[in-house]
């Protein structure tokens, strides 16, 4: 299956990217594609601690399960205000 | 309850925002926030912020802050604007206005909603030099 | 610190007051509250309420306050407004806007000046049904 | 001495009064100056505990020596806001 990941803030730059698309076995979490996109982006693995994740507009933790066409997004600690 | 988000470029309009403020004669307190981009981000001088929101997800995050403030306290109107883009110094980024019955329920509920704001709802902002 | 007190009968323009906001650069916070007469008093239905005010002593309390909000916290400005005579229901008879560096003491000084006001400035209220 | 007492809120329809002016022996204090006050205006003796004292825009107690022409100013709680 296919899930679009969206980066924000200095994820973007980490990355050097703002978005992209994972292709992951059915049943695959939110864990599965992290360590995907730490492979494609090395630096984010030393982010992964404070790295918040998003599936739509909810949060999601990192075994929730993907399916098709969902929308992840990966950002940093939130900072409004 | 009463709700209005605005997430927006445009300068924040305060004497506006006053003026539409309504409330019904239950109400007896008004409390008002207003954050302002400060001149310097730790020990540097910046000359403004730019801000950016993942603004689907701080719009329905903002919802389920405004429900859970609708069970806590007996806030008749909530009111927020928050800018996207780059905001100077001296200039408010945030915005925000509870109106309720008593002060202590309106300065609980403005300052919870602004922790909680500050903890979920997806806005991130960059110093610029 | 800036101090600005006005005891006064006649209605409170909040938006002019507003836009007489005068801060600078290291400032981030603005609190503001304004206590608004209310439909009821107890369980009786009222319309306005009368306040009266030893004005003399009222200033001189109010300027013990700020001396003492200035020694606690890096209040940059505090502006208060206190209605005499008849005030309407629905219409403001306290404003109260403090600004400083952080939220945090901006809505701590903003508490505790109404938390003090109301136990030493002598203003008192009779309601009219 | 003399001095001059004001009343406020309540206490003016309490004593029928709004201000009066009091005959003290010299060294006379606000204590001895409110029981002269109630002789005159019994209702007051009731709310007694419940009543503030200022002299001039200062709050004062019980112990306070009056001095000739001081303005003491006699009222109930206070309730701004």
């Amino acid at each position: 299956m296919r899930v679009a990941v969206h980066f924000y803030s200095y994820l973007k730059e980490t990355t050097g990217c703002t978005e992209t698309v994972e292709t992951l076995a059915a049943g695959g979490t939110i864990d599965d594609l992290i360590k995907q996109l730490i492979e494609r982006f090395p630096k984010l693995g030393a982010m992964q601690n404070s790295t918040l994740i998003a599936v739509g507009v909810e949060y999601q933790g990192k075994n929730y399960v993907l399916k098709e066409g969902e929308e992840v997004s990966l950002f940093p600690p939130v900072q409004g205000g | 309850m009463k709700r209005q988000l605005t997430i927006t470029a445009e300068p924040i309009n305060e004497p506006a925002l006053m003026v539409q403020r309504a409330m019904s004669d239950g109400m007896g307190a008004v409390v008002y926030f207003a954050g302002v981009v400060r001149g310097t981000e730790g020990d540097a001088a910046i000359k403004a912020i730019e801000y950016e929101a993942f603004q689907k997800m701080a719009e329905h995050q903002f919802g389920l802050l405004f429900n859970e403030m609708e069970k806590r306290w007996p806030v008749e109107s909530i009111r927020v604007v928050h800018r996207v883009g780059v905001v100077k110094v001296n200039e408010p980024s945030l915005w925000v206005e509870v109106v309720a019955p008593h002060r202590g329920e309106a300065f609980e509920a403005c300052q919870w909603l602004i922790d909680e704001m500050k903890r979920v709802v997806p806005i991130w902002k960059k110093p610029l030099a």
